[in-house]
């Protein structure tokens, strides 16, 4: 029992109990509170893993920006963030979900524990793997253009953000949507047509 | 044996926080839980991902994979919290059950 | 003469061309340009066509008469056009395997004139002139005189095609040519609507006719394989085979009648179906309807068409095919019989019409009943010479109808009153060449001793009791022996009503005083058009002034005279009693090609009762005459007026001509019309009902079944996608020892290939002693295995996957043996390790440790 | 002779009909009267060029590409019509109907062809070799005057649609065009795909030009048109692919060529399944009792244009197809159903389809039900398989075309002056519109079979086939006999109708002021009413093109019959030896680069362990 074991069972424990709280918390602020936990946890499993870049980055992207964003709005949305009066067919989802986490969680437990091989065990790592500038290193040699790319992504993804968010006036209605290929024959085949009645009788 | 140097314990451990997050998506309507749900399972994969790095530890692809995880992850939060918002803009809810125009 | 048979072969008779052309040029002229030509170009045209093909007709006549001449054979002059069509024989696919290809039954438009149709195209061209001279001053008033004329002259036409034409189809081509016309001629004044239906019964009752042609067609074309004269002549003998009309494959409880097996010779079937044909076209019962309403047409329509010449298609037709009908005694005897019911039939509803044209209508009926009659008993040449004089005097009847109605227009403006003989009388000084034309025929059709129709009715009435049909074929239908002596009967009685509503009319219409005088005036027409032209004196109004009747134009009169004088002395042609029989020794010939004469047996060769029997001829004649003479000028109709009042309900139903329209719409034209309705009905709901819309509706239960899955819910979706994952990743997880085995029974060698799979490795136990080749798994795919002739031998696979999984399956191999008994490859027993649940057994897990 | 002379003999006949004609209109319009000349200058010049034994003898060097050309155009020009703008109605108008003119007049060139037994103008190119799939398009005496059909309606027709719409031509030129290189496309396509292919190409302009120019229930007549014909097509579409499949079991590379495929002998059940997939197509779409009722929805909706093609080309694709590919593939199956199926072409289409037409109040519904009655007559030439009965069947193909076409026609007239086809509307017309009367008339002769009239050679030649044929045994007899029924009451319904409109009073002041026929549709009817008689006094013309071919196909059938009696209730597929005569040039041989790789079939019958 090393003070390794230790840590991934505390981590462990701690990214469980964070997952369910997740999921199962009425209140969404709960919700968040346990996601912050999973995301400590696996930021001390990425520890253990001897990745301290991949633990700061988890701490600060996760715990400090999205948690973050996420707490921010639901603070926006207030009490309507807060599960409905009714919450009809939750209960059938319930079992739903109860019965499918425990299939494959079955699953999981068997696949990982059955078959003849050893369990593998990890070899020694240099002391320079996952830190912050041997990641660095391959970051900027191998990965500068997915790392590039990345920061578009970014960017495009916070214009996108402003752009979906930005107010509009007015609520936006539902186009209307062509509900049988009958609507094929409805309506002018051109602009110029428009208004003119389809069938020859129409005519005089 | 330890349990913390064993790859098998850490693929359980993310695959039983992959579901989690799967049931969560599946069975909570609040679309900002789902969203976590998302975050959760992103994140059992960035674990997976860590650790089998440190099982071939010459190289270090599965710890860059996991960071670009995470910016992507980040992007979809940044979008996906915005989305919300307009829906719920739309709708003045945050629940999915309103959200059925698919079916026409 | 020479020299006209050296421009025109017998072969190549391009004289028929003539003959047949100008009526057509006629026609299109005067039917297209007619309008704009005017009246007078119109007449000439249709004039100087017929005339042209009338004097062709008389030329081609004489050429005929001058080769059978030189030699007693029937003379025979044909024009060949170009191929029609080609028909398959019977049998033909049979002989198509037999590699013989098929040679095909060649029709071809050819015309042909001989005796028979000679004297018809005489007929036909000369009477169609004089109608033609007639009614153009007849008709000279009518707005629609071009149409008038394009019809007319299209139907002498047809009428030619049908008599000269070599086949039966190019017959047939002219049978429905005529009726055409005659429909378009019966409603020449559309505009009443009963005109319009008249015209179209008399082409439906027609098409009835053509059926029974059709048949009659695809009959000999099946048995005789040929449809021009020779051929069927030719092929005649095949018609004499059995044909099974009734097998009586029905419940056996049913009476034996229905259920014992008929047959009859296809002659009998032919010779009926021709004959139903003829009925139609030749007004016979039971088809007979159509005749008295196609009087709606103009009056020289009625005298061409519907007396002189189309009426008697039908007795052409039974001569032309006597070789066939002669084959049948049992389908002579319908014809004979027919005939004379008909003739009995319609000269009993002749005696009270009071329409003159309706009388005449009705006296045609009755007279194509006799000429039947004469055929029938196989008397060609007296029913044929019947059609000759009944040309002559009925035509000129018909004229003389249509002269004293003209004359009637001057003062009634109105189809039916100038019609009504009520309304004539004492015609006589008003209308002196009428009047005498008109007498001489009403002796001719009553038969006055030394007339024409004297000679022709009695040589008929004689043959019937003489004269009768045999088969040579043993067990055949035979006549029974007092056919000859009813026929007899009846044919005298209907003579005896002939001559005397003949003389009813005459005496009504042209004796007496004039009840023109007290007809109320004021009559309005009813309709545009009338076949008169005397719109001057439209307006007048009471009763005693107004004009008087008066004679027609020459262009009128003229024809009359010339019909009067054959129809007085025409019977000379053939007077048997005189011996004098010209017609016979010009038809005889033709005859005797066509049927042999052991057909036909005459119980009176040498003409002993010749004489007796024409006593009752003359007798006819004089009863009939007198007692219509003693009822009508006597005592002026009192006799007639205490009959209808003592038998009111028997004078109504001759009245209502016995109710016989009546009869066929109720039964006939209603039941039809109610299975159209249901056939509708069931259209509408029954087939369109479960074709389309039931599957619709299924369709449709469907959709909205499978909608409900449909939910909307991002939820959902994801969720069944999860489930499919779970499906697939199952698959994954769990090996899959799958071989697929190939190889022959020949050589013995069979090749076991594995499936390949996620990280799978095998180990085999191919000799089949139960234990695997080697102990680890391997990476060999495939093993192959040597098997004898009938061995049989156990292959297990063991499947490890990338989760440490292991099944295994065995297969079974066998050998078959040379004789061929069906090899068991791969079949599967017993599958030892992991079943289809994750059970962890012993050999192929280990647990966590 | 001197030349002069020569030529005077040789041209007079021209001249003559040429001035005949142009002397027939009454009203001035120079128009007209050269248009009419024309017509008729070039029927003498059909007559005299087509009479038989004047064709060309032997061989005659054929331009492989002439169907290329004559498919393609049209379909070309369905391209080229999208480009031109839509503000210029004019040009779009002439542009269509100058393509169309012009394919016309290229598919004359096909009657140079002596068309002796075999292919003719064959051209063949690989198009998707993996999966045999080729180009194969070829024409013979039966698609050969099926061709000239549509070459020769089409134009018509959407000359007259010009009269009457004029609202979205340019879609209206488009489908036209679209839907006639379909046609001719499905008419000569050899390779069973291309065939596929083209055949629901024709459904999309056809649902078109019902959906939108259509009548008040445009939308539902076209969708039965549509979920009619696509039903059977999807059934072929599943036989086809069975029958290449098979084919590759045994021969080891693929084909959809006709001329392979028609050679499998397949297991009785198989047979019969594939049989019922392609007669299933074919029999909805002639069409034949119970699936007609799509019919008189489809041509009350339609407008004139679209029910003329509908009526001349469309239907002529179903019996066309029955013949060529059921009755050339399915020998066996063919023969035995032929005598079941000739009583429902029989019962349900002379007889019923009569009695259903002589009951309907719209004239239009009564003359798509008499098509319903023509086309059982042409079905049942076809069952009859005797030389005369099939070629019957061919030329009442024909004739249908040019009477119902016209009569179509004719019904569209009075139908854009009064908008109303229901007959009790009318009565009297003879008097305002004697023209119009007297065309309707000699049509309906031509539609009733009046001898000397297109129709009766038809009809009679397939009553006439019938009573002699073999496939229909001891029932052939009592079948003429109900055919030749079925012609009367033909007369009856058509008369009724004639009566109805025609003649009695004109009382109906609606009609009292009515036009006759104006030249746009003189002109588009002169054509038909001189193929009238034509084919009806020299029918030859037409069959002698036919007659080789017709010969082969019977030859055909009823060895192809034998071989199915031989192979009956044997397990195993197999093919017929090649005939390798003249049917046979352009078989599909395989490729050197791809031999049999396919294992034995004992792999099919393996069974998996648990």
């Amino acid at each position: 029992m090393t003070a390794g074991d230790l840590l991934f069972g505390l981590c462990a424990v701690a990214c469980l109990a964070g997952a369910i709280t997740t999921i199962s918390a009425q209140n969404p602020i709960r919700g968040a509170m346990g996601l912050l936990t999973t995301i400590f946890g696996i930021a001390g499993l990425f520890l253990i893993l001897s990745a301290e870049f991949l633990t700061a980055i988890q701490l600060i992207v996760y715990a400090g920006a999205v948690v973050v964003l996420f707490v921010f709005v639901l603070m926006l949305l207030g009490a309507d963030a807060r599960a409905p009066a009714r919450s009809g067919r939750s209960g059938a989802s319930r079992i739903f979900g109860g019965g499918l986490f425990a299939l494959i969680s079955l699953f999981a437990l068997i696949s990982v524990g059955g078959g003849q091989r050893e369990l593998t065990r990890f070899g020694t790592v240099g002391e320079a793997h996952g830190s912050v500038e041997a990641v660095g290193r391959e970051l900027f040699t191998k990965g500068i253009f997915a790392f590039e790319l990345a920061s578009a992504l970014l960017i495009v993804a916070v214009i996108g953000a402003i752009a979906v968010a930005r107010s509009r006036q007015g609520a936006v209605r539902p186009k209307k949507v062509v509900r049988s290929p009958r609507d094929l024959f409805a309506g002018p085949v051109h602009p110029r047509d428009a208004g003119r009645p389809l069938s020859s009788e129409g005519a005089e | 044996m330890a349990l913390s140097d064993t790859l098998e314990h850490y693929v359980l451990l993310s695959s039983l926080i992959f579901t989690i997050g799967g049931v969560g998506f599946l069975v909570r309507r609040n679309v900002l839980v789902q969203l976590m749900s998302i975050e959760l399972m992103l994140n059992s994969v960035n674990l997976l991902l860590v650790a089998f790095n440190r099982v071939h530890g010459a190289t270090m692809g599965g710890q860059i994979f996991a960071f670009f995880i995470i910016a992507v992850a980040a992007a979809e939060v940044a979008v996906g919290l915005a989305i919300i918002l307009s829906y719920y803009r739309l709708k003045s809810t945050v629940y999915t059950d309103e959200a059925d125009l698919m079916r026409h | 003469m020479e020299a006209l048979q050296k421009i025109f072969p017998a072969n190549n008779f391009a004289l028929l061309l003539l003959i047949l052309g100008m009526p057509l040029i006629g026609a299109f002229v005067n039917g297209v340009f007619g309008k704009r030509l005017g009246k007078d170009a119109v007449r000439l045209m249709a004039l100087s066509a017929l005339g042209i093909s009338f004097v062709g007709a008389v030329v081609s006549f004489l050429m005929l008469r001058a080769v059978q001449h030189e030699s007693d054979l029937a003379a025979r002059f044909v024009w060949h056009g170009w191929e029609w069509i080609g028909l398959s024989r019977a049998g033909e696919a049979s002989f198509i395997h037999a590699g013989a290809g098929s040679n095909l039954i060649r029709l071809e438009i050819a015309f042909s004139i001989d005796a028979l149709n000679g004297t018809m195209a005489l007929i036909v061209t000369g009477i169609g002139f004089l109608i033609h001279l007639y009614s153009s001053s007849y008709m000279a008033e009518d707005p629609g005189y071009h149409r008038f004329f394009a019809y007319l002259n299209l139907f002498i036409f047809s009428m030619l095609v049908l008599i000269l034409g070599d086949s039966l189809p190019i017959l047939f081509v002219g049978w429905e040519g005529v009726g055409l016309c005659s429909y378009l001629l019966i409603g020449f004044w559309f505009d009443s609507e009963a005109n319009a239906r008249a015209g179209k019964k008399a082409f439906i009752v027609n098409r009835v006719g053509d059926f029974g042609l059709l048949v009659a067609m695809a009959l000999l074309v099946r048995y005789t394989g040929a449809l021009d004269w020779d051929g069927i002549n030719a092929g005649s003998a095949g018609l004499l085979t059995e044909m099974r009309i009734w097998d009586g494959q029905l419940f056996s409880f049913l009476p034996d009648f229905i259920t014992q097996p008929r047959s009859v010779s296809v002659a009998t079937l032919v010779g009926l179906a021709l004959f139903l044909g003829c009925a139609g076209k030749s007004a016979q019962v039971p088809l007979y309807t159509w005749l008295p309403d196609a009087m709606a047409g103009p009056t020289p329509v009625s005298a061409l068409i519907h007396a002189a010449t189309m009426v008697t298609a039908g007795i052409y037709l039974v001569c032309r095919l006597s070789g066939v009908f002669t084959l049948s005694p049992a389908a002579m005897l319908v014809v004979a019989s027919a005939g004379a019911f008909t003739a009995l039939f319609a000269a009993s509803i002749a005696l009270v019409q009071r329409d003159i044209k309706k009388v005449l209508a009705y006296s045609t009926v009755s007279q194509l009943g006799y000429m039947f009659l004469g055929v029938g008993v196989g008397a060609f040449t007296a029913g044929f010479f019947h059609v000759l004089t009944h040309a002559f005097f009925k035509a000129c009847l018909f004229l003389g109808a249509g002269s004293v109605i003209h004359a009637m227009h001057a003062r009634i403006h109105d189809t039916d009153a100038s019609q009504d003989v009520n309304n004539m009388g004492g015609l006589k000084k008003y209308l002196k060449v009428t009047h005498a034309t008109f007498l001489v025929s009403v002796l001719a059709i009553a038969g006055m001793p030394f007339t024409s129709g004297f000679f022709s009715k009695d040589e008929i009435l004689y043959s019937a009791f003489t004269r009768s049909v045999v088969s040579e074929r043993a067990g055949a239908f035979e006549w029974p022996s007092w056919a000859g002596s009813v026929l007899f009967a009846v044919g005298v009685t209907a003579a005896v009503m002939t001559a005397f509503y003949m003389f009813r009319v005459y005496f009504l219409t042209f004796h007496g005083t004039f009840k023109g005088w007290r007809i109320v005036p004021g009559w309005h027409e009813p309709h545009g058009h009338h076949d008169d032209h005397h719109h001057d004196h439209h307006h007048h109004s009471g009763p005693i002034d107004g004009p008087e009747p008066h004679e027609s134009p020459w262009q009128m009169t003229l024809p009359l005279v010339i019909l009067a004088t054959l129809a007085a002395f025409g019977g000379f042609l053939n007077a048997a009693p005189l011996h004098i029989v010209p017609l016979e020794h010009w038809l005889e010939p033709l005859f005797s090609t066509l049927v042999e004469e052991s057909r036909l047996h005459n119980a009176d060769p040498d003409h002993a009762l010749m004489m007796p029997l024409l006593v009752p001829g003359v007798l006819a004649f004089l009863i009939g005459t007198t007692v219509a003479w003693v009822i009508y000028i006597k005592q002026s109709g009192a006799p007639a007026k205490s009959l209808a009042e003592r038998f009111p309900a028997l004078y109504q139903l001759l009245v209502d001509k016995w109710r016989v329209d009546e009869l066929y719409d109720e039964l006939i034209v209603g039941s039809l019309e109610a299975l159209a309705e249901a056939s509708v009905w069931f259209d509408r709901w029954v087939v369109d009902g479960i074709i389309a819309r039931l599957t619709a509706l299924l369709v449709t239960v469907w959709g909205h079944l499978l909608r409900l899955l449909q939910t909307g819910h991002a939820q959902a979706y994801a969720a069944m996608m999860v489930l499919g994952m779970g499906v697939i990743g199952w698959f994954v997880a769990v090996p899959q020892p799958k071989v697929i085995v190939s190889g022959d029974a020949a050589t013995g060698q069979y090749s076991l290939q594995a499936a390949p799979g996620l990280g799978y490795s095998y180990r085999w136990d191919s000799n089949g002693d139960g234990t695997f080749d080697s102990e680890d798994f391997g990476s060999t795919a495939q093993v192959t295995v040597r098997l004898d002739e009938g061995a049989t031998q156990d292959v297990r696979l063991e499947v490890r996957n990338a989760f440490g999984r292991t099944r295994s399956g065995v297969y079974q191999l066998s050998r078959p043996r040379r004789d061929g008994s069906t090899a068991m490859l791969g079949h599967a027993h017993g599958v030892a390790g992991a079943g289809l649940d994750l059970s962890l057994d012993s050999d192929s897990t280990r647990g966590i440790r | 002779m001197n030349p002069l002379a020569s030529a005077i003999v040789e041209t007079w006949p021209y001249v003559l009909a040429f001035l005949i004609a142009a002397a027939v209109p009454s009203r001035q319009g120079r128009i007209e009267r050269f248009a009419l000349g024309l017509i008729a200058l070039l029927a003498v010049a059909f007559v005299r060029g087509m009479w038989p034994g004047t064709a060309p003898a032997g061989e005659t060097s054929e331009w492989p590409h002439l169907l290329n050309v004559i498919v393609f155009l049209p379909l070309l020009g369905a391209v080229a019509v999208m480009f031109l703008p839509r503000q210029a109605p004019r040009l779009l108008k002439r542009f269509s109907m100058g393509v169309l003119l012009a394919d016309f007049g290229v598919s004359l060139l096909l009657l140079a062809t002596p068309m002796t037994n075999g292919w003719h103008h064959q051209y063949i190119t690989e198009w998707l070799p993996s999966f045999g799939i080729r180009y194969h398009v070829a024409v013979d005496g039966v698609s050969f005057w099926l061709i000239l059909l549509s070459t020769l309606s089409s134009p018509l027709a959407l000359y007259v649609s010009f009269g009457a719409i004029q609202k979205r031509t340019k879609e209206l030129c488009f489908s036209f065009l679209l839907l006639h290189g379909a046609m001719l496309g499905a008419f000569v396509a050899l390779d069973l795909f291309l065939f596929y292919l083209f055949w629901e190409l024709m459904l999309v302009p056809m649902i078109l030009i019902i959906g939108v120019w259509g009548g008040t229930e445009k939308v539902k007549a076209a969708y039965k048109f549509f979920l009619y014909t696509m039903a059977g097509s999807m059934l072929m579409l599943a036989a086809i692919l069975y029958m290449v499949w098979s084919f590759k079991q045994i021969e080891g590379y693929y084909t959809f060529d006709y001329l392979a495929l028609r050679r499998l002998l397949l297991t009785d059940t198989a047979a019969w399944l594939c049989f019922a997939g392609f007669a299933l197509a074919f029999l909805i779409k002639v069409p034949m009792w119970p699936f007609h009722t799509w019919l008189p929805d489809a041509h009350v909706q339609a407008p004139t244009g679209g029910s003329i093609i509908l009526a001349a080309v469309l239907l002529k694709l179903g019996t066309y197809g029955y013949l060529r590919f059921c009755m050339g593939m399915f020998e066996g199956p063919a023969w035995q159903a032929g005598a079941t199926l000739a009583w429902v072409a029989l019962l349900g289409g002379v007889l019923y389809g009569a009695l259903c037409a002589w009951r309907q109040a719209d004239i239009k519904r009564l003359v798509a039900y008499s098509s319903v009655a023509h086309l059982g007559f042409v079905m049942l030439g076809l069952f009859s398989a005797t030389q005369s009965g099939i070629e019957g069947a061919i030329l009442q193909m024909v004739n249908h075309g040019i009477s119902t076409g016209a009569l179509f026609m004719l019904v569209g007239v009075i139908y854009d002056r009064r908008h109303t086809r229901l007959a009790s509307e009318y009565g009297g017309l003879a008097k305002v519109m004697p023209v119009y009367a007297a065309l309707f008339v000699v049509f309906t002769m031509a539609s009733v079979g009046v001898p000397g009239t297109n129709g009766f050679v038809g009809e009679f030649m397939v009553i006439m086939g019938t009573i002699v044929s073999q496939p229909l045994g001891r029932w052939a007899t009592s079948q003429a006999a109900v055919a030749a029924f079925g012609v009367i009451l033909a007369a009856v319904y058509m008369l009724s109708v004639v009566q109805k409109v025609f003649f009695g009073p004109l009382d109906n002041p609606k009609n009292q002021k009515l036009t006759d026929l104006n030249t746009r549709e003189t002109i588009a009817l002169a054509p038909l009413l001189l193929l009238v008689f034509v084919v009806g006094l020299f029918p030859g013309l037409l069959l002698d093109r036919m007659h080789d071919t017709v010969t082969g196909i019977v030859g055909r059938y009823v060895e192809g019959r034998v071989a199915y009696q031989e192979h009956r209730g044997q397990l195993e597929t197999i093919l017929k030896p090649r005939s390798g005569d003249a049917t046979e040039a352009g078989y599909p041989e395989p490729d050197k680069a791809a031999p049999a790789d396919e294992a034995p079939s004992v792999a099919a019958r393996t069974e998996e362990a648990r």
